[in-house]
């Protein structure tokens, strides 16, 4: 069971959270606008990397917020954590622990 | 009761507590302290076990969870039965009944063991190499043959009455393993103000501490100065957990733990758990878990009588017991000499000792050798003899890697010590990288993951002194790392603790691999893993055979597989692929160390949820009455819902018949409750829903309901439900009942993160209103009597609107609609009033003949009008459309939820299942839900197949069957006829319109 | 007769009185959520009659008001006798035209008690947070789990939590709660 | 190829089984192939052998970062069954058990496919609908699965507890033909065959690149031992799939997820099927060795860690114990975990790439194992003559893009 930073209620074991996917990917302004394969890259296609990834999270069993956080889907360990809105922080040393 | 291999003294058993247990029917004694293996070998038993594959005669091997061959069956009563307990583990209490397994007809004589003349023919992977043919054998014959021989104990046949709990703990500081290292740590950690846990598997905690008669720590014997440790801690509010094992560690310092509460009890409380799966999240952890002894592995090095040398000394120091009256000890390192001298004080005659080294040095075999005893260096184990217990062996002088001639020595039991391996498997499994140590010829933790320090033996720091020492620094330095940044310790301050130590040490001589024996490779028998009977010539083969992966050899042959996880064989079979690769055994590589360090108890990770506390029940406020009634109930999501209200004598048929009649003529009642409900509130509301549903809201008037239809961005049908606009910034949602947490999920997860910046909130309305539909012609008049401030004439209340008011007494949101087709009304109430409005309005119906319906009728009546449920007629592959909801899709609307998606090739297929009805020929003929249709009965498999029957009824208002259909191109079929084949024949269908009852809604506008 | 504590009564009825950790069923009360912008927060509180914490995971009482952060936009506002619609008429007036929303939830859920000497050890036994008073102080509430059900979880003393529990959770809840209780017999 | 047999087992015992020669080759790997496989997994050995045997492409290397059969061949719960709803994927699965019905003869190895039956279990009026509807489409399928009643089921699987339990038993629908298979075996089985066939199993090589020439064709791949030529690729890398694709600048449908498995100290013989439900969540069967295997669902987040979480075990076991309370007083022996990618439509992908020259098979989720020999054979086909086989034609990355899915477990969706 994963600890989880959560921005609002600070750490919080995994079980009140969900996962909610990878994080960043926008709905378009206007959908209608987009060609079939650009909406099934926005619906279907995923990074899914193996090293950090930003995802999203969120604390249903706890403040209910989503939020974003930057894993390393080896260690599972987390880089960071942060509200939805800001960008993906600059995590150019790689200390994920 | 002292058994013969008694010492008259000496030992941590309680001799003034004498006990009875049985082992295999026959009556035993023992004493308080004893675990099954010492009390059985107090009473010169060595026969606890038969082997895996061959059914080989076993002994004790160890004194520890490592035991790989004394595997019982312990039974407390018919229902309490537990197979594969360790008698190594498994405490004495008074009554205590055993018995050995895998034997048949007894263990001294086991049928079985005809296998082991068999050997030569069954080699490592043998059965991947015949059993082929005839075709179907396999199954019929030889599978079925090698599944009765496979296995150890025997399941339990009945439930496990016993209890099983677990509990979450948080610490700053968790030392796992309370022998001299873990201990030091403890002690180092309780000096701060860190909350400290320190477990240990056995039933004492002391570790090796319990087994060092000559050592004293601080001038004080190794014992005393324990119990004086131990009462330091416990004043320091340490927890201390004896009997409990850390058998897995997961991410981010989670520990679990398993804490055997009842088993050494004789007469356990109903009230205790049996065990307690502990998970503690900890600071930092201290791995103190020791290391153990390697056996050797040279031909028949299986035979009752033969232990691990360490092992017998702790039987004979721990427990007062001698493993037999005349030892030969095959040792490659000091640990060896330590046990010959000790059991020769205990009155063991020691008849050798065979050291593999060439040049034994030092202060253990000097006082061997001042002791008298036969020291022979440079030699090995050959052979050995006997049936069902060792009675000799063979030793020969080595040279140049080669044994030489052997020369027999009688004895009755072997003691051997291959050197030790320090207990890696928590550091592996917290994903640490081990590091091989050339120098101890041992991996070692090495480059940690976790925040965890590992300290003593299992980093290869042997002797007494040296885990103190190292011990005491991990706890330092682990209180220090977790109280940082917390506050400064408000007991003393940390100071180093030095403690002085009397004690021989062992040195760290050891061998890993096969020792030479000069006999044939290909037929000598010599163990590596005892429990699977996988010998040396076994990983040769697998080697010589192209699995080259230690990975591959352990699957091949199963070594390292068996219950005690590789713990004495897995080094040895490293060493053994090394010499048969010539690649150094770090370049081999390890195998996965993998949680339960030993094996764990299903019943602790189930814990208590068993039965109702499985999943929470959940009822709604109207339950009571329905049980009381007499309702059938059915589960839906963790909901237990009223599926019909029988009266006596009447099945569900008649029930549901009588219930839709009701509501049809009458009037009915239904209880709604768990109907998802949620609160749209805020200036944006209208928008959001507009963003979130097909349907467009802006228009929709404060007063009024509609029916709302949502998809996944995908385009297909995710929920439908009625909503009520309620003001122009308050919406009142409802969804389906599976469906509500999932809608609520998606309706903040768009909010949240795709429009955070619309002013409107939501909130689970579900558990606050009790919903109680009433439904049939006369319900109007059922509820007039009890409404006020609510017009419910047709003028002010048409259908699909919503009014404010009190019921019977209580503030309602009385909803006008009908999921029946009738005149109809839902009425929500808190639910704390649900029951008592229900009542209310139950006895005002009574003179109108109002009558309790269920799901089933709720869903009988909504098919007569084609209402569609989703989960039923939508199966997460349909569009809108397809279940002729496409009226509900605004057309004008830019953008909703799931639109883009619905421009997309599939979603213009003529061949889309859709929506429609059918009757089937026969009247009296309901159709199967889940049948296929098809156009031509008569068609080869694979037959195309056009679509499934999604619902169907007996529908007594209409006075024959029904039916809804998911059917390619289903519109444009309608009028045709199609057919369900069934097992027994094909059934004519005729394809309609899926309205099958009042069409024009004039039942509704009344 | 209304059973307002429906599904609990029967169950609270036949409690076993253990004194390290204490069970009952607390009465009815009202319950309002208020969830809305920053510039509704402070008007809401001071017509509430309790201010509305800005502190995550913190809840402020006076008198018979209670008002608990749940998350950064959304508090539940407990008043022990008071009815909802009242105390709505009370409220919404300050916030008129302020971004919020104000949704009545009295019935949604029931309150439990849990006072004991062994109380945060009977709740470890579903709930995996950190009990100890320096991580889970008086004055703390949050949303958490407990088994398989979500509960609001409040300490009200040291060795006093009040559990808020969906209505229909309330049985498994309690069930757990006793289960958990029982090696304390 | 030496042929196992009970006599040559018999001929080589009195030699002290020192006549067996390798299973398979140690080959470095040559400059250029025909075709590179990558991944040593039972689906790409798999694929291997049919090139060499149905396409008479040897030229062939199965190129592995670790050991063969190592991933998730080696890692699963072993059943085989294939009693899907929707015709594409029946005829998918169909067409595996179709071979693993003569895959120990076909590779003179023992894979023990055991067809003991799988019984999936129904505890509410929508399992029992969903299952309905699959017994009825399987059998005009031509593929066989039967609804049981509880009673039938408590008869054919003696050890269920169908009614004292949250969720009883309503029924259940059992396929015969169902089973399991010994996993490693069918690694080991495919490996000895493809290689007697020519193909060079190159293990302990990790892929670091895929090298694309100026037409955006594959010219073959970079690895941890130099580079390697290739006119085609077959990627078959289960987990990692995304992370290879990712070489040739291809985004997959795809997440990456933990999945674990146990199994119990072996008993005697006392479980005598596969049971899955869907409603608790777990399955389970008993191994030839005595171990009960069982498994349940991914955990919640794309991971790579090959671990799980604790919280996962406990409520896989809490459902066995529901369904099997004397099984409560067994104990867990090992427990580990694999990683599955999964695609939307939790159907896999066996298909051409927008890449030339590059294919893909992927997207198996939990149920990779059962297709092993079937998604072989039609990746075989489709990297032989550049065209779906029409078995999997339909499985392809533009169903997406176009709303083409095959969604099954949409199909068995949670109840109203």
């Amino acid at each position: 069971m994963l600890i989880i930073s959560c921005p609002w209620c600070g750490e919080r074991p995994e079980i009140e959270f969900v996962y909610g996917g990878e994080a960043h990917i926008a709905r378009p302004a206007d959908p209608s606008a987009l060609s079939d394969q650009e909406w099934a890259d926005f619906l279907y296609n995923r990074t899914n990397p193996k090293g950090t990834h930003a995802e999203r999270w969120r604390h249903i069993h706890g403040c209910g917020r989503f939020f974003n956080a930057v894993r390393d889907t080896v260690s599972d360990f987390f880089v960071a954590t942060y509200k939805p809105g800001e960008p993906r922080p600059d995590l150019s040393q790689d200390d994920a622990k | 009761m002292s058994g013969s291999f008694r010492t008259p003294s000496g030992g941590r058993i309680d001799r003034a507590a004498p006990l009875a247990f049985r082992f295999d029917g026959t009556t035993y004694g023992g004493y308080a302290g004893d675990t099954l293996a010492s009390a059985l070998l107090a009473n010169g038993v060595h026969l606890l076990g038969r082997s895996f594959k061959y059914h080989r005669p076993r002994g004790l091997l160890s004194a520890g969870s490592d035991e790989p061959n004394a595997l019982v069956e312990v039974k407390r009563d018919a229902a309490r039965v537990t197979p594969n307990l360790r008698a190594t583990q498994v405490e004495l209490y008074e009554g205590l009944d055993a018995a050995s397994q895998n034997r048949w007809p007894s263990l001294a004589r086991d049928a079985g063991a005809v296998n082991d003349l068999f050997a030569p023919f069954l080699p490592a992977g043998f059965y991947y190499k015949t059993f082929m043919w005839p075709a179907g054998a396999w199954k019929r014959f030889y599978e079925p043959k090698i599944r009765a021989m496979a296995g150890l104990g025997k399941a339990p046949t009945l439930p496990d009455p016993d209890r099983y709990t677990q509990n979450y703990a948080h610490c700053d500081v968790l030392v796992i393993g309370a022998g001299p290292a873990g201990i030091a740590a403890a002690l180092a950690a309780a000096a701060t103000s860190a909350r400290v846990i320190l477990v240990d598997e056995q039933a004492e905690l002391g570790g090796s501490l319990l087994a060092a008669p000559d050592a004293t720590v601080d001038t004080k014997p190794a014992t005393e100065w324990l119990a004086d440790a131990l009462a330091e801690l416990t004043a320091a509010g340490v927890v201390l957990m004896p009997r409990t094992t850390a058998f897995g560690y997961f991410p981010h310092n989670m520990i679990a733990l398993a804490e055997r509460v009842t088993d050494h009890l004789a007469a356990p409380g109903p009230d205790l758990p049996r065990e307690r799966l502990w998970q503690v999240r900890a600071g930092e952890v201290v791995l103190a878990t020791g290391a153990l002894e390697r056996p050797l592995v040279f031909p028949e090095n299986d035979r009752p009588g033969i232990l691990l040398a360490d092992s017998a000394r702790i039987y004979l120091t721990r427990y007062g017991v001698k493993p037999g009256e005349r030892a030969v000890i095959f040792t490659a390192g000091d640990s060896g000499y330590r046990t010959a001298l000790d059991l020769a004080a205990g009155g063991v005659a020691i008849a050798a000792i065979a050291d593999l080294r060439a040049a034994p040095e030092g202060e253990w075999p000097a006082r061997a050798l001042a002791a008298g005893i036969d020291v022979r260096p440079s030699t090995v184990v050959t052979g050995t003899s006997g049936r069902l217990r060792v009675n000799g062996v063979h030793l020969a002088k080595v040279k140049n890697g080669k044994a030489g001639l052997n020369e027999p020595v009688a004895c009755d039991t072997v003691l051997m010590s291959g050197g030790w391996t320090p207990s890696v498997h928590l550091f592996s499994q917290s994903r640490g990288k081990l590091a091989w140590d050339e120098t101890l010829g041992a991996y070692l933790p090495g480059q940690s993951v976790e925040r965890e320090r590992s300290a003593g033996a299992c980093r290869g720091r042997y002797g007494l002194a040296a885990a103190l020492a190292d011990g005491y620094h991990a706890g330092e330095e682990a209180a220090a790392a977790a109280l940082k940044g917390a506050k400064s310790p408000t007991r003393s301050t940390v100071a180093s603790r030095a403690f002085g130590v009397v004690a021989t040490e062992t040195g760290t001589d050891g061998f890993i691999g096969a020792t030479p024996h000069g006999r044939n490779p290909a037929f000598a028998k010599a163990f590596v893993d005892w429990q699977n009977d996988v010998t040396a010539k076994d990983i040769t083969l697998a080697t010589r055979e192209g699995f080259r992966s230690i990975e591959h050899v352990k699957r091949y042959t199963t070594t390292g597989m068996a219950t005690d996880q590789g713990k004495t064989s897995n080094m040895n079979a490293l060493g053994i692929v090394s010499e048969a690769l010539g690649t150094s055994v770090p370049k081999i590589g390890l195998t996965t160390f993998r949680p339960p360090f030993t094996p764990t108890t299903f019943g602790i990770f189930a814990g208590i949820a068993r039965g109702d506390l499985f999943d929470p029940v959940r009822v709604t406020p109207i339950h009571g009455w329905a049980e009381a009634r007499g309702a059938v109930f059915e589960p839906v999501s963790l909901w237990k819902r009223a599926l019909y209200f029988p009266n006596r004598g009447e099945d569900m048929h008649a029930a549901v018949a009588r219930e839709c009649k009701a509501v049809r003529t009458g009037v009915g009642i239904f209880d709604a409750s768990t109907l998802g409900k949620i609160e749209v509130v805020g200036a944006d509301a209208a928008e959001f829903m507009n963003r979130i549903y097909t349907n467009a809201w802006t228009k929709l008037a404060p007063g009024r309901l509609r029916y709302g239809v949502m998809l996944r961005e995908d385009g297909f049908v995710m929920d439908d439900g009625v909503v009520g606009r309620l003001a122009p910034d308050r919406f009142h949602v409802t969804t389906t009942t599976g469906g509500a947490a999932r809608v609520l999920a998606h309706m903040e997860d768009y909010l949240q993160t795709e429009w955070p910046d619309l002013d409107v909130w939501l909130t689970s309305t579900t558990e606050q209103w009790a919903v109680i539909a009433v439904q049939g012609p006369k319900s109007r008049e059922v509820l007039a009597s009890l409404v006020e401030g609510i017009d419910l004439s047709k003028g002010a209340m048409p259908n699909m609107s919503v009014a404010e008011g009190r019921i019977a007494g209580v503030p309602t949101r009385l909803f006008r609609l009908s999921f029946a087709g009738e005149l109809g009304f839902e009425v929500n109430v808190p639910a704390a009033h649900g029951r008592a409005v229900w009542e209310a309005i139950f006895k005002a119906g009574e003179p109108f003949g109002i009558t309790p319906y269920g799901t089933e009728t709720m869903h009988v009546l909504r098919a007569e009008k084609g209402y569609i449920i989703v989960g039923q007629e939508t199966d997460g592959t349909a569009g809108p459309d397809d279940v002729n909801l496409g009226w509900a899709v605004g057309k004008n609307k830019k953008d909703f939820v799931g639109k883009r998606s619905l421009n997309r090739a599939a979603f213009f297929m003529p061949d889309r299942k859709q929506l429609v009805g059918l009757l089937t020929r026969d009247p009296k003929v309901v159709l199967e839900e889940g049948a296929q249709l098809v156009a031509d009965p008569g068609a080869a498999v694979p037959v195309p197949m056009l679509g499934h029957v999604t619902s169907a009824y007996m529908s007594a208002t209409l006075g024959r069957s029904i039916a809804l259909a998911m059917v390619k191109g289903g519109r444009s079929r309608i009028g045709r006829t199609l057919h369900v084949p069934m097992p027994k024949g094909a059934i004519a269908v005729g394809v309609v319109d899926p309205v099958f009852y009042d069409a024009e809604g004039a039942r509704l506008d009344v | 007769m209304s059973d307002l504590l429906f599904p609990l009564t029967a169950l609270a009825a036949t409690a076993s009185d253990l004194p390290a950790a204490r069970l009952s069923a607390l009465p009815p009360a009202t319950r309002l959520v208020f969830r809305g912008r920053e510039s509704a927060v402070g008007p809401a509180g001071i017509a509430f009659g309790a201010e509305l914490p800005r502190q995550a995971c913190r809840f402020k009482r006076s008198g018979d008001r209670l008002a608990a952060w749940l998350g950064p936009d959304e508090w539940l506002l407990i008043a022990e006798d008071a009815d909802p619609a009242a105390l709505i008429a009370e409220i919404e007036p300050a916030v008129f035209g302020l971004p919020h929303a104000l949704v009545d939830v009295s019935s949604r859920s029931l309150g439990i008690a849990l006072e004991g000497p062994r109380a945060a050890y009977v709740l470890n036994q579903g709930c995996p947070l950190d009990l100890s008073e320096a991580a889970f102080p008086v004055g703390m509430v949050t949303r958490t789990v407990f088994g398989k059900a979500e509960i609001v979880l409040l300490r009200e003393t040291p060795e006093r939590f009040r559990l808020d529990v969906w209505r229909s959770f309330a049985p498994y809840v309690w069930g757990l709660l006793e289960e958990a209780r029982r090696e304390l017999a | 190829m030496q042929t196992f047999s009970g006599f040559n087992l018999l001929r080589r015992a009195l030699g002290g089984h020192k006549g067996w020669q390798p299973q398979w080759r140690t080959p470095e790997p040559k400059a250029e192939y025909d075709v590179i496989i990558v991944g040593a997994g039972g689906h790409g050995l798999a694929c291997a052998y049919y090139l060499a045997k149905e396409h008479g492409i040897s030229n062939v290397a199965v190129i592995e970062r670790g050991w063969l059969g190592g991933g998730n061949t080696g890692r699963n719960t072993t059943i085989v069954r294939s009693n899907y709803l929707f015709d594409e994927s029946a005829a998918l699965y169909e067409h595996a058990v179709k071979l693993w019905e003569g895959l120990s003869a076909d590779l003179n190895y023992n894979v023990m496919y055991s067809a003991r039956g799988v019984l999936m279990l129904a505890h509410n009026h929508h399992d029992v609908q969903s299952f309905k509807r699959h017994v009825h489409s399987n059998r005009l399928n031509g593929v066989d699965n039967e609804w049981l009643s509880a009673e039938e089921c408590k008869a054919f699987c003696p050890p269920l507890n169908i009614s004292s339990m949250r969720y009883p038993i309503l029924g259940g629908a059992l396929q015969r033909r169902g089973g399991t298979a010994r996993h490693d075996a069918v690694a080991w089985g495919f490996a000895r065959a493809a290689d007697s066939r020519g193909v060079d199993i190159i293990q302990n090589c990790e892929v670091t690149g895929i090298r694309r020439g100026p037409s955006g064709a594959v010219e073959g791949v970079e690895t941890s031992k130099g580079f390697i030529g290739a006119k085609k690729i077959g990627v078959s890398a289960a987990g990692h799939t995304s992370v290879v694709m990712a070489m040739a600048g291809v985004r997959m449908p795809l997440e990456s997820f933990p999945l674990q498995a146990l199994v119990s100290e072996p008993v005697k013989p006392a479980f005598p099927t596969v049971v899955m439900s869907n409603t608790i969540h777990a399955y389970i069967s008993q191994s030839d060795k005595g171990e009960m295997v069982i498994g349940a669902g991914t955990d919640a987040y794309t991971s790579y860690s090959q671990r799980g979480a604790l919280h996962i075990t406990t409520h896989t076991l809490d459902a066995i114990c529901e369904l099997v309370p004397q099984f409560r007083r067994l104990r867990m022996l090992r427990n580990w975990g694999g990683i599955v990618d999964v695609t939307p439509d939790r159907s896999p992908i066996i298909a051409k790439t927008p890449v030339p020259g590059l294919y893909v098979n992927c997207g198996w989720g939990t149920g990779g194992f059962k297709a092993t020999p079937g998604s072989g054979h039609v990746f075989a086909h489709t990297i032989a003559r550049d065209e779906p086989h029409p078995i999997n034609a339909p499985f392809t990355i533009e169903r997406f893009r176009d709303g083409f899915l095959i969604d099954e477990a949409a199909a068995a969706a949670v109840a109203h």
